[in-house]
């Protein structure tokens, strides 16, 4: 090992049997902007090099997937000739450094990766995760990332039209932002980051390359420690502006069959793009680092190569058809250069002013990088965390639902999404913090509807429940909103892989992901994995979240959860069992993190689906949504809230499976128990309902009516919550809202 | 009629005034890039939502030095139907063509929410089918829609009848809890001495579609059709 | 050549942005700051044979662009 | 005491405003505007016994408050 000394090597990221294995791929030693590439390309971030195991093991195949994990997004057939391209991606590390722009610039990321395949982008949906609001830096961080996700998406001008937000102790130093969009397409009108055609010439275009995020992705493979605020000057800054362009310019580019191929400049920018798209189409990439337009004087070859300055794609041109591809950059007043040309010798080549300073197979640096099998094992700690403590006296259940209301994980998010556009481009058709985004296909009938889901609480106590839980979970909310689901996107955030207990939660997470997909049959189109999500030892909560998009064949018949102002019936679907695990309830009245979470019976969960998208389309029901976080009446309350009406219900007692200790009210109001939802009926449907509810083998029951202006909810006869809409509504809407007033009148 | 929609770079709501005025209202209506200059054809010109020019420096502060721009004053000044919405308002009153400026809402803080609207005067070519007082519940989407001018202007507008649309509560009040940003009275949309331009921070073509949340916003649509028709100033293709 | 133009919110305009800050100070213990204008602040490398050239083309640049003058004033500074 | 605060960003970091700013006086014929870096500006009126007294609180309040070091970076000036 001549060339580079230890302490090299480990700035780099890459360990000696890492480099030796580059060693031997090449047959000789790399020059220094050669060990950058592989650097970056081999990372965690870029390279899965822990988790591809894993991954592999998740179904990508169905009917309608057009294209799976592998590309920038993944695509699924919606009918009429078009498809839906959509991904989650997460920009966790970036946004805890510099929350307004790490958070925008992982808004700019995924919209790029989605209209680098030829879609337009028409909606966004975040999934955050923060340390406790009463810590002033959790609300400075929080405050900053949704300012810089609005910032971002305002801008730009797609709608965001859902997400999630929960918090823990453990997200304090390690707070999650996933950010999830999906654009549409025709089926046929799909681009691929192919490169090929030797000779066609290779085009950079958008904005000029600085110094920004050089080592980002590795920074983003690397746990926090005190040092981390040395690695500050990484911070990249979004353009909104410059991606509203680029976003309008490709879209207009690929109208046109000169573009061969599209890549945008993420992670690992010009080294990432070049040599990914070379791989995949089996060519080389030869380039000349001159040519690259740069903001900064004196920057070497290295940092032109590594640097990950946002808002540049990478594009491959028919030769001869250079001229239209100008014009079309020029209209846009966007800055492009040719920066070199596809080569048959499936290497990619850098030059410096003519002089090659790299020289490596192309597929060495997009698919050799090392695949492990790291070691995992359940945590000794496990069994313990799975027995529930003596919780002594239990409160009444008026005032417990009270302290759940205002519990920033159920409290509205009004105070988040209001920050953002939800409507621009007119398709959003359930109000933001109503249910699932749904947005409307204009030029056909349909609408597609979407959400992410996870819980970490969950999976801590069960990584493989958990998991099972967030795809069930996700799922349902679409199919309350009368979708019927049909992918699956995945951000898979954990803590560091090389410790055989994180590993173990990984690993029966992405199993658990693997078999409730398959059960439900929805293919995993994509997804994206963030490790080292620890500070000082302490990793958050195993968090996998899940994006689930589904179809609406008749976009009229999309549902929010609000009920009509007008009286009707309510029907709880599916049974409520003793289920506390993790719950909110625990969370919330005991601090604790405790027992095992809901069991899910995916057969009921998938029956359960299939009559809520029945029951829309036939509009039988009004308006439908899942009892999760906070359990039944948590739900009742949030139908209420918004729709000016009230309920009064009678509910029975809880099914007892492994008893909690609570009493009857208590449980059966705020369980956890999967697999269920709250629908009001249409006048005259309820035999409708009921009748197919059964036949699908779905427990189904009139529970009350709509109306009043009062939530009342009797449990086996005994009054258990009476209060009015007004107070209920009035602490859940400060919830959160109260960390953040500003004494601005 | 033909409405002529103006985009400028980084014009965002562009699409959503082009499908209220065609596939909505099932009027004409045609796309003008910031860099021409011709608005030929045109009976009403909408300059659109969004962030043009990324709205750097200072809302429209850019957008009206574009090309298109000389145009739009010429046909303003001839009298015909312009309508700023949100950005658009902002590149109005960057151009001069309206009075006053914009400040950050009160708050700080982006906000995108459905407001009461009340309609103040039915005598421009965007009110003329409101009825007087009309309240309509169209959504904003701003981070700076806090109307700002001096008392001496304010009074004037008001003298002249200028406020066209108020930010009110569910009793029709101009109260100021109703005032989500801070405008000066809370205004919320303002028009030309000749009445024929007019600025508004809501957004009325995100509101043209009942199933979408509201359909309050297409009576000012209607109303240029039915102004233009009046004045026997285009042939009515409806 | 250095050109330096600040521009600040005319005194009858309020400024949202400062009273944030100073409440936010006060909030936090800096009872002695009484009050906080926010204003802009551009540097712009110019090509201008003299100062005075300078000046008159960033005049000209703040007039018609960096400042509005409904709510903004502004002030030059010429460096070497 | 009057104290102004500059701050500007690093000057590593990418001012997007400023080059759309640089563009937008190109295309109206200022082409002798090379480079615009875009910042912030604020006066705040303290209230401290001496200038030093005054630039202490100032410089806490700055980097606490008004400038976001991951990025950016501040001046003070004390005027009496
Ligand atoms: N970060 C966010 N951005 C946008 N919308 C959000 C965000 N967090 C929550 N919401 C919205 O608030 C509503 C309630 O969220 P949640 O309680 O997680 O929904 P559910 O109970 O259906 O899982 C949903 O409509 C959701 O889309
Ligand atoms: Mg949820």
């Amino acid at each position: 090992m001549a060339a580079f000394d230890n302490a090299t090597l480990e700035r780099h990221g890459l360990k000696p049997d890492e480099y030796q294995r580059i060693v031997d791929l090449l047959g000789r030693e790399p020059t220094l902007t050669e060990l950058g590439l592989f650097s970056v390309m081999w990372s965690e971030h870029c390279s899965y090099k822990s988790s591809r195991v894993h991954l592999k093991t998740l179904p990508t195949t169905g009917p309608r997937v057009l294209e799976g994990p592998g590309e920038n997004a993944g695509a699924v057939d919606i009918g009429d000739g078009m498809a839906a391209v959509f991904k989650i991606e997460s920009h966790n590390h970036p946004s805890f450094i510099e929350p307004y722009q790490g958070a925008a610039t992982g808004v700019g990321g995924i919209i790029r990766d989605i209209f680098t395949m030829g879609a337009r982008p028409i909606a966004l949906m975040n999934s955050l995760r923060f340390g406790p609001l009463d810590v002033p830096k959790n609300r400075r961080i929080l405050e900053g990332v949704v300012a810089g996700i609005g910032g971002y998406g305002n801008s730009i001008g797609i709608a965001t039209v859902g997400g999630e937000v929960m918090f823990d102790e453990t997200y304090s130093g390690n707070p999650l932002v996933n950010v999830f969009c999906l654009g549409i397409v025709k089926a046929d009108g799909i681009v691929r980051a192919k490169a090929s055609g030797i000779g066609n010439p290779v085009y950079y275009l958008g904005a000029k390359t600085g110094r920004d995020g050089i080592h980002g992705a590795t920074m983003a493979s690397a746990e926090f420690d005190d040092k981390s605020a040395e690695k500050r000057p990484a911070v990249q800054v979004g353009d909104p502006f410059m991606e509203k362009l680029l976003l309008e310019a490709c879209l207009e580019l690929m109208k046109s069959d000169a573009v061969v191929a599209v890549q945008d400049m993420g992670a690992a920018g010009l080294a990432c793009s070049t040599c990914e798209t070379g791989a995949r189409g089996g060519v080389g990439i030869e380039i000349d680092v001159k040519h690259v337009p740069v903001r900064e004087s004196g920057m070497t070859p290295y940092e032109i190569m590594l640097s990950e300055s946002q808002e540049r794609m990478l594009l491959v041109v028919k030769k001869g058809r250079e001229r239209e591809v100008e014009e079309i950059f020029e209209k846009w007043d966007l800055h492009a250069a040719r920066i070199g040309e596809v080569t048959g010798d499936k290497l990619l080549r850098v030059k410096d002013h003519g002089a090659v300073i790299a020289e490596v197979p192309a597929t060495a640096l997009a698919d050799e990088a090392p695949m492990y099998k790291r070691p995992f094992r359940e945590p000794a700690s496990q069994q313990e965390l799975r027995a529930m403590p003596n919780l002594g006296a239990t409160p009444a259940a008026g005032e417990a639902f009270f302290v759940l209301l205002s519990s920033p994980g159920i409290a509205s998010k009004q105070w988040i999404y209001r920050q953002y556009d939800s409507m621009v481009r007119t398709n959003t058709m359930v109000p933001a913090g109503a249910g699932a985004g749904v947005v409307r296909v204009k030029g056909t009938k349909k609408a597609l509807a979407m959400s992410v889901d996870g819980n970490g609480r969950y999976c801590l106590l069960d990584p493989y429940e958990g998991a099972r839980l967030a795809v069930a979970e996700a799922a349902r909310n679409v199919a309350c909103a009368g979708g019927t689901p049909i992918g699956v996107t995945n951000c898979l955030n954990f803590g560091n892989p090389e410790r055989p207990e994180i590993m173990w939660q990984f690993a029966e997470a992405v199993r658990g992901i693997g078999d409730a997909c398959r059960a439900l049959e929805l293919p995993v189109t994509g997804g994206n994995v963030s490790l080292y999500n620890e500070t000082d030892g302490q990793a958050i909560l195993p968090t996998p979240v899940i994006g689930v998009l589904g179809v609406i064949e008749d976009a009229s018949a999309s549902r929010s959860r609000v009920f009509p102002k007008a009286p009707a019936d309510i029907v709880l679907l599916g049974v409520t069992k003793d289920e506390f695990g993790g719950s909110e309830y625990l969370k919330a009245l005991h601090g604790i993190v405790r027992g095992t979470p809901p069991a899910l019976d995916i057969e009921l969960e998938r029956n359960l689906q299939s009559l809520l998208v029945e029951a829309a389309s036939y509009k039988w029901i009004h308006s439908a949504h899942d009892c999760a976080d906070g359990g039944f009446a948590v739900a009742l309350a949030e139908c209420c809230f918004s729709s000016g009406a009230g309920a009064a219900v009678a509910i029975p007692a809880a099914v007892a499976s492994a008893s909690s200790g609570f009493d009857a009210a208590t449980t059966a109001l705020f369980s956890e128990s999967a697999s269920r939802a709250i629908v009001s009926v249409a006048a005259g449907q309820t035999d409708a309902l009921l009748i197919r509810a059964a036949k699908l083998g779905v427990p189904a029951a009139v529970i009350g009516r709509t109306g009043g202006d009062r939530i009342r909810i009797r449990v086996e006869g005994q009054a258990a919550i009476d209060c009015t809409v007004a107070e209920a509504e009035q602490r859940w809407t400060q919830g959160l809202a109260k960390y953040f007033e500003s004494k601005v009148a | 009629m033909k409405f002529a929609v103006v985009v400028f770079p980084g014009s965002n709501c562009d699409h959503d005034a082009y499908h209220a005025a065609k596939h909505v209202l099932g009027q004409d209506a045609e796309f003008v890039w910031h860099k021409d200059t011709s608005l030929a054809g045109a009976d009403a010109v909408i300059l659109p939502g969004g962030f043009a020019h990324g709205d750097y420096l200072r809302t429209g502060a850019i957008a009206r030095f574009s090309p298109v721009m000389a145009s739009v004053k010429a046909f303003a000044e001839a009298g015909h139907p312009v309508l700023g919405v949100c950005n658009g308002f902002q590149i109005l009153l960057e151009a001069g063509l309206l009075p006053g400026a914009m400040l950050r809402n009160r708050g700080l803080k982006f906000i995108c929410e459905y407001v009461g609207v009340k309609v103040e005067q039915t005598d421009t070519p965007f009110t003329s089918a409101c009825a007087p007082g009309q309240i309509l519940n169209i959504p904003i989407n701003h981070g700076e829609g806090n109307y700002f001018a001096d008392d001496e202007v304010l009074d004037r507008l008001e003298r002249e009848r200028r406020v066209i649309f108020r930010y009110v509560n569910a009793a029709g009040e101009a109260a100021p809890d109703a005032n989500p940003n801070g405008a000066a009275r809370n205004i919320a949309g303002i028009c030309s001495e000749r009445r024929n331009v007019v600025g508004m921070m809501p957004h009325p073509e995100r509101a043209c579609e009942p199933s979408l949340g509201s359909g309050d916003g297409l009576v000012l649509f209607e109303s240029v059709v039915k102004t233009l028709a009046e004045q026997g100033r285009m042939a009515v293709q409806k | 050549m250095k050109a330096r133009v600040f521009v600040t919110l005319k005194p009858s305009v309020f400024d949202p942005q400062g009273r944030t800050i100073v409440e936010a100070l006060h909030s936090m213990g800096y009872g002695g700051v009484d009050a906080v204008r926010q204003g802009k602040y551009f540097e712009l490398d110019v090509n201008a044979g003299t100062a005075d050239e300078a000046r008159t083309m960033v005049s000209e640049v703040a007039d018609k662009l960096l400042a509005n003058p409904v709510i903004e004033s502004y002030r030059i500074e010429i460096a070497q």
